[in-house]
């Protein structure tokens, strides 16, 4: 019982982190058709930001200033690259975000680098919000939690709220309509993008401040984010949150159990054959927790192509 | 070109209480629909009648949610797409639907290699196949394409597009043709043009078209069926369909004032 | 043809070595100077640099040594091609330590092109890859290590926790899924018995992929260990930290790096009590390794931390080594004879003498245990809190011993 | 098309490659057999990208596969369970590549666009997890070591007898995914690539011949990946990570997609780029990023796409217009050049730990720096003014370039049809929203 309360707890929490990092993406895919390749570099540009600010001026004011930053990148990215080669389709996109990602990390490294820096939470965040059978519960990993149910209902309510929501999901499916109407679609475009940045940045500087801030932190989530992504629905930010709550639940799950498929064939009774064979099959679940997002995502991929919330491919 | 037989008079094409919904919308309720050999027959109806979600049906685009299509009496009712085609059936695009980085020859050739057996010969160069290259050359020279052999199709005015994307339908040498708004978005001159040529070019084949232009619906077809929100109202020969009631009120009447 | 092109090549190499001649020894440092691992290459770097300047200075060598660096980018196959690069630029020695996996293709490929380039030997120095079979079934002549080992380390630290009574009886293993991981794993269940301690479960977990580690210190907490054992690096073993920390996880860890730069600084009081092991602390026998460690950090702009004590002191071995030769200026440096005049050296630090063992080339290093505290002498990553050395070992109490499937195949000369 | 004009430069090149090793040094000798693998890994790559557009992010399965079916090979004749010429080898990673291209492609080529690309990802990405558990096949983090065995009076100990060996497929393999382009399914791989849905309507399966195309992407992969198990001896499990795939991409489309030769030129540049220069800065994957995003923004058709522009639209002697105003690119290129790079090792060596010493040591002044062999006061406005003039001629210069460049564009291809230029040689990975 323990066991399984406090598993929830941490994969419930995993996956609202996965969700921060990956909501920004979410909106510049679903909305722009964009695969942004650099997105968890922004997160990184969030996390790197909030690191320098706690230094500068204090934690809240990282906070602040990081989704500004990473959105003001966006917004030089979306008006300067994206655009130019929007015409080449969404591979180029997709392969100009790539190169954009090396950027991004190597001029940090070149400032911050190879090591991890030094990014704390301000000492008053640091207690345990409650203890469940003689567990603490880190009070940060709630605020994480918060934040990205915040995001989740922020980005919900503008997009089907609101008129900026409205054109924004219009100018999904009728672009040359919306532009008709009088609308300025590269300034939306813009907007979404930077807006998407700025949720990464953010996603930074609140996640940089408990786990590692360094030069890895961005080829972590790399791919993850797009996992996340394609498992949710083609933007769907329900989806998302559904598909980041899954990863999290389902890693925090599998760690706790020791099997096996030569244990699976040890129910019909082929167990010492399989473990014979060893490779693949004596392999713990536990030990591949961290390739079950990969695993989701085929599963999802060939059962349900448009993903969970997805409504077409 | 050599068409295949189609029974002069049978029916080749049947739709059996075809329904299909989305989600909870149905959008084809229930269509009833007999296509008879060398037939002309056109399909006609107001916008968001379900024209082209019943070409989409037919061609193998879309499953039935219910019903039957029967293709010369053998069901074909979920399928796939290139089964169908290879049973005899083709259809062409109402948005252009070509290869643009490919070569006009090129596109036709994807056609006519195709149904000559070489959907995946590995160790053959293309221009030792020599009958599909003649092949090639002679469809070019009825659709009157020669001129623009080498250019990249997306590089063709549209309506050579047009004419592009129904020859590659074509070339695939189908019993039943069936094409979605031919001459949408035409001038009137290209127009006669194209129907001319349609006219020509399926000479001997059974021929399903959805069609806007009235015009061009009494000058090419012999027969016309009408879709209305997902159901067929009536269908017949063309004067009397004109003359239908029940066609005056929903359909000719708000599109010819 | 072709026999005419590898005699012109031939050629063209033998033509390189002649001029060699009056020139400096050569020295490769094939490391991992960018991308994800650039942080320990780095490391590896500056202390190669700071051991070589000493052996210069001495002039162990009459012409002279000279150090060449080479990217090796993380990859073995990268670094397949810059040994190749190096011995065709005239390195001799081979100086290589931040990864087993660019180990493997070293050790390998350093074997092959002495078997086919007989006279013209290289060697590898290795400072730093720690798998056991280096000295195990891979072991051969012209490979030294000159850094501990998962069964070395992992005794050093048994025995000062048991001395300190912080050991406890109930242990848990956390271990990366690769080789490392597994020897960890297999060594702490095979010590159970004669530390007294039995093992009350262990997972082995993705190498650097996990972001959240709560779900493994449940799993810990749940089965109560006293100590936690891991051979955890980089952000596995500062996740695994902080999560413990944060979930008032009580037990001890006893994991081998802790003192890797920035996992001081970013882990915070988490780490507090947990113990570790080096082959260097600045205060781990008083005067003298703080001396070095004030030296070092002169030159280097830090204190020596993690792998950088024996990365000096191989450097500082291999300069005894020359000197043993008493080569005239003018002497081409031969390999063999290095590597049989090494097989026996001792060199002076100031963490006691290192003898390097001749039956299987690993060097027997003292290796000092502390645990991370902020009364520490000495502090790490400008924090308040740095590493109270609680024991020294000297090389013989550390050593392990030779494995069995170590066969020496010693060149007849 | 085989006509003279194709056949004597190729003819030429290749009897360049052959004398090759005679001029290289030794150094040289290794790169170009690295510059070939890559290449041969680029061609095979884009034979499904380029032709078929299909975006593949884990084609280093493949590559990886077909090196351990070579080592596995080798190792086999090294402890003589039986006898296997070595320059037969990569037929080993052929197969292997072939065989997990089609039960790989299977699953993948049911989905179209970000979606495959994504279960190509995911299906490399458990293959990397799993390898480094796998012993027995992978060999731990070590990886397999092997040696390889004289054969045809070959004892294939030196770099040369490898270079001929890997020229040697090389060629085979470039020749046949080149007549690979002149099948029928070569040229269904471009209607795929084009649209892949009408293809479905034109009574072809697409699913079958995706993953069939699919699959002799990777039988080359595995090629590829079976010379570089034969060059190296040795291979572990980093070789299937995403890097490896990261790294073809981003070569192929350097080179241009949309090209035959582009993406081996792409690589072959990339390779030697990454070679020389990781050893003289540290900062050399920020250059490698930024002329990705400068090919990208500037000529997304890539190295090979404007190679292949010069070639249809030049007039034969309108080369007379381009070469000075190409010069004057060039300068201006290579100030503004100068001057970023002067910038960013400036940094570099500002912010080391050794620098920080020497201040340390000058009690916090901002001591010398030395940077291309000369010194630099950080704080001199001479050490400013380098960089600033650099950028500031570069950027004046800019536009005029980019002026006279187009003028002399227009005069070159006068007289020449004007041909609009397919967009891009990628296929748009999602369909665009309708």
């Amino acid at each position: 019982m323990e066991y399984i309360v406090v598993s929830v707890l941490n994969g419930v929490v995993h996956g609202l982190l996965l969700f921060m990092v990956s909501a920004g993406l979410t909106l510049i895919f679903g909305m722009m058709g964009v695969l942004n390749f650099a997105h968890a570099w922004f997160y990184m540009l969030g996390a790197y930001v909030g690191f320098t600010l706690t230094r500068l001026g204090g934690f809240w004011i990282g906070l602040l200033l990081a989704p500004i930053v990473a959105g003001l990148a966006g917004v030089l990215v979306e008006r300067y690259m994206l655009r130019r080669v929007h015409k080449y389709g969404h591979a180029h996109e997709l392969l100009l975000t790539f190169g954009l990602a090396f950027i991004i990390e190597e001029v940090i490294k070149l400032f911050y680098g190879d090591a991890l820096v030094s990014y704390q939470m301000p000492n008053y965040m640091r207690f345990a919000a409650f203890t469940i059978f003689e567990t603490n519960y880190p009070f940060y990993r709630l605020f994480m939690g918060a934040v990205a149910l915040a995001m989740f209902v922020i980005l919900y309510l503008l997009l089907t709220r609101t008129r900026v929501g409205i054109v924004v999901r219009a100018a999904t499916y009728r672009p040359t309509t919306v532009e008709a109407l009088g609308h300025n679609l590269p300034v939306v475009y813009m907007a979404v993008f930077a807006g998407g940045s700025a949720l990464a940045g953010l996603a930074g500087a609140v996640a940089g401040a408990f786990y590692p801030t360094g030069p890895n932190m961005a080829v972590d989530f790399g791919t993850l984010v797009f996992v996340v992504v394609v498992i949710g629905g083609l933007g769907s930010v329900v989806g998302a949150l559904i598909a980041s709550l899954m990863i999290g639940l389902f890693i925090s799950f599998s760690v706790g159990l020791n099997v096996s498929i030569a244990d699976l064939f040890g129910l019909i009774g082929l167990g010492s054959w399989a473990s014979d064979v060893g490779g693949l099959f004596t392999l713990q679940l536990s030990t591949i927790a961290n390739s079950m997002p990969f695993l989701l995502m085929l599963l999802v991929l060939l059962i349900r192509p448009a993903g969970l919330m997805g409504d077409r491919q | 070109m050599s068409a295949q037989p189609s029974p002069i008079g049978e029916p080749v094409l049947e739709l059996k209480a075809l329904r299909k919904s989305f989600g909870d919308t149905e959008i084809i309720r229930g269509v009833d629909l007999a296509v008879l050999g060398g037939q002309r027959h056109a399909l006609i109806g107001p916008n968001g009648a379900g024209k082209s979600t019943l070409f989409n049906l037919i061609s193998g685009h879309y499953a039935p949610t219910s019903g039957d299509i029967l293709l010369n009496g053998a069901p074909i009712a979920g399928f796939a797409p290139h089964i169908i085609n290879r049973l005899g059936l083709s259809r062409s695009f109402q948005i252009t639907n070509v290869f643009p980085r490919m070569s006009v020859a090129e596109n036709l050739r994807i056609s006519i290699m195709g149904r000559r057996g070489h959907r995946l010969t590995l160790f053959r160069s293309i221009r030792s196949l020599s009958a599909v290259n003649d092949e090639v050359d002679e469809y070019l020279q009825n659709l009157r394409l020669t001129r623009r052999r080498d250019s990249l199709a997306g590089d063709l005015a549209y309506s050579e597009q047009r004419i592009l994307e129904m020859g590659m339908a074509l070339a695939t040498d189908p019993a039943v043709l069936i094409l979605d708004e031919p001459t949408a978005g035409m001038s009137r001159d290209e127009t006669t043009y194209i129907v001319d040529l349609i006219r020509r070019v399926t000479e001997g084949r059974t021929l399903l078209v959805v069609e806007h232009d009235m015009s061009v619906v009494f000058t090419l077809c012999d027969h016309v069926s009408v879709l209305v929100y997902g159901e067929i109202i009536a269908s017949g020969e063309p004067s009397a369909v004109r003359a239908d009631r029940k066609v005056q009120e929903a359909y000719l009447g708000e599109e010819v004032h | 043809m072709t026999r005419t092109i590898v005699a012109a090549t031939c050629f063209a190499a033998c033509l390189v070595t002649s001029v060699a001649n009056a020139e400096p020894v050569k020295i490769a440092l094939i490391e991992s100077l960018s991308g994800g691992q650039a942080v320990t290459g780095k490391l590896f770097q500056s202390a190669v640099k700071y051991g070589l300047a000493k052996v210069e200075a001495e002039k162990a060598w009459p012409d002279g040594i000279k150090l060449l660096e080479y990217d090796n980018q993380g990859g073995p196959s990268e670094a397949a091609d810059k040994l190749k690069a190096a011995i065709n630029d005239g390195a001799q020695i081979i100086i290589q330590g931040a990864s087993s996996a660019i180990g493997g293709q070293i050790t390998a490929d350093v074997q092959k092109h002495n078997a086919r380039n007989p006279g013209k030997e290289i060697m590898w120095i290795n400072v730093g890859a720690e798998a056991m079979e280096f000295t195990g079934p891979k072991c051969h002549f012209y490979h030294f290590r000159w850094n501990g080992n998962a069964e070395i380390r992992l005794k050093a630290m048994l025995i000062a926790m048991k001395d300190a009574n912080a050991l406890g009886t109930k242990v848990y293993i956390i271990g990366q899924n690769y080789s490392w991981g597994h020897d960890v794993q297999k060594l702490t269940r095979d010590y159970a018995k004669e530390y007294g301690y039995t093992i009350v479960g262990d997972v082995i977990h993705d190498v650097n992929k996990i972001q959240d580690f709560a779900p493994y210190v449940a799993k810990i907490k749940e089965a109560g260990p006293d100590t936690v054992v891991t051979g955890n690096w980089s952000n596995d073993l500062l996740l695994l930290m902080k999560a413990a920390g944060d979930s008032g996880l009580k037990a001890r860890f006893l994991a081998y790096w802790i003192d890797q730069p920035g996992n001081i600084a970013n882990a915070g009081d988490t780490a507090d009590g947990h113990y570790t092991q080096s082959t260097f602390f600045p205060d781990a026998n008083g005067e003298k390794t703080a001396a070095f460690a004030e030296d070092f950090k002169a030159k280097t702009g830090q204190y020596p931390l993690n792998v950088q004590g024996h990365v000096t002191h191989a450097m500082w071995g291999l300069g005894e080594a020359l000197k043993a030769l008493k080569a005239k200026p003018g002497d081409k440096l031969n390999v063999k004879a290095l590597a049989s005049a090494m097989e026996n050296v001792t060199v002076d630090t100031s963490m006691g003498p290192i003898k390097m063992r001749s039956e299987d080339h690993q060097a027997l290093v003292p290796l000092a245990i502390a645990v991370v505290s902020k009364d520490a002498k000495f502090k790490a990553d400008n924090t308040e809190r740095g590493f109270k050395t609680i024991k020294l070992l000297t090389g013989e109490q550390a050593s392990s011993p030779v494995q069995p499937s170590c066969k020496m195949d010693r060149p007849k000369s | 098309m085989i006509n003279a004009r194709t056949i004597v430069p190729l003819l030429a090149a290749l009897g360049l490659l052959v004398i090759l090793p005679l001029f290289l040094s030794p150094n040289l000798l290794n790169a170009a057999i690295k510059m070939m693998i890559a290449a041969l890994f680029a061609l095979a790559f884009a034979l499904a990208m380029g032709q078929a557009g299909m975006l593949s992010f884990g084609h280093s399965a493949y590559y990886g596969l077909g090196a351990f079916a070579a080592l596995h090979l080798m190792r086999a004749v090294e402890h003589k369970l039986f006898g296997f010429p070595t320059p037969m080898i990569p037929l080993a990673g052929a197969l292997i590549g072939f065989l997990f291209g089609l039960v790989f492609g299977w699953f993948a080529t049911q989905r179209t666009g970000v979606y495959f690309s994504m279960v190509t990802l995911a299906l490399a990405e458990l293959l990397f997890t799993l390898a480094p558990t796998w012993n027995a096949l992978f060999g731990g983090e070590s990886g397999i070591s092997t040696i390889r065995g004289p054969s045809w009076g070959i004892n294939f100990g030196s770099d040369a007898d490898v270079y001929y060996l890997t020229l040697g497929w090389f060629v085979v393999s470039a020749w046949c995914m080149w007549a690979f382009t002149k099948t029928p399914v070569g040229r269904l791989a471009l209607a795929l690539r084009d649209n892949e849905q009408r293809v479905r309507f034109l009574g072809f399966n697409t699913h079958v011949a995706r993953t069939l195309i699919f699959a002799i992407s990777c039988l080359f992969t595995g090629v590829a990946g079976a010379l570089l198990a034969i060059a190296n001896e040795a291979a572990n499990y980093t070789i299937f990570s995403a890097q490896a795939s990261a790294n073809v991409v981003l070569q192929t489309f350097i080179g241009g997609a949309g090209t035959f030769f582009g993406p081996a030129l792409g690589a072959m540049i990339m390779t030697f780029f990454a070679r020389i220069t990781s050893d003289l800065t540290r900062s050399w994957l920020l250059y490698q990023g930024l002329i990705f995003v400068l090919v990208m923004l500037f000529a997304p058709q890539g190295l090979g796409g404007l190679a292949d522009l010069h070639a249809r639209k030049v007039r034969t002697n309108g080369w007379k217009h381009l070469v000075a105003p190409y010069l004057l690119c060039l300068v201006v290129g290579l100030l503004l050049i100068a001057g970023l790079v002067f910038v960013v090792e400036s940094i570099h060596v500002v912010l080391t730990d050794a620098y920080l010493a020497k201040r340390a040591a000058a009690k916090g002044e901002w001591v010398p720096y030395e940077l291309f062999g000369q010194t630099f006061e950080p704080f001199s406005p001479v050490t400013w003014a380098i960089p600033i003039m650099l950028v500031a001629i570069g950027s004046t210069l800019l536009p005029v370039a980019r002026r006279i460049t187009a003028r002399a564009w227009l005069a070159a291809t006068r007289d020449v049809p004007d041909e609009p230029i397919a967009p891009s040689a990628s296929a748009a990975p999602v369909a665009p929203p309708s």
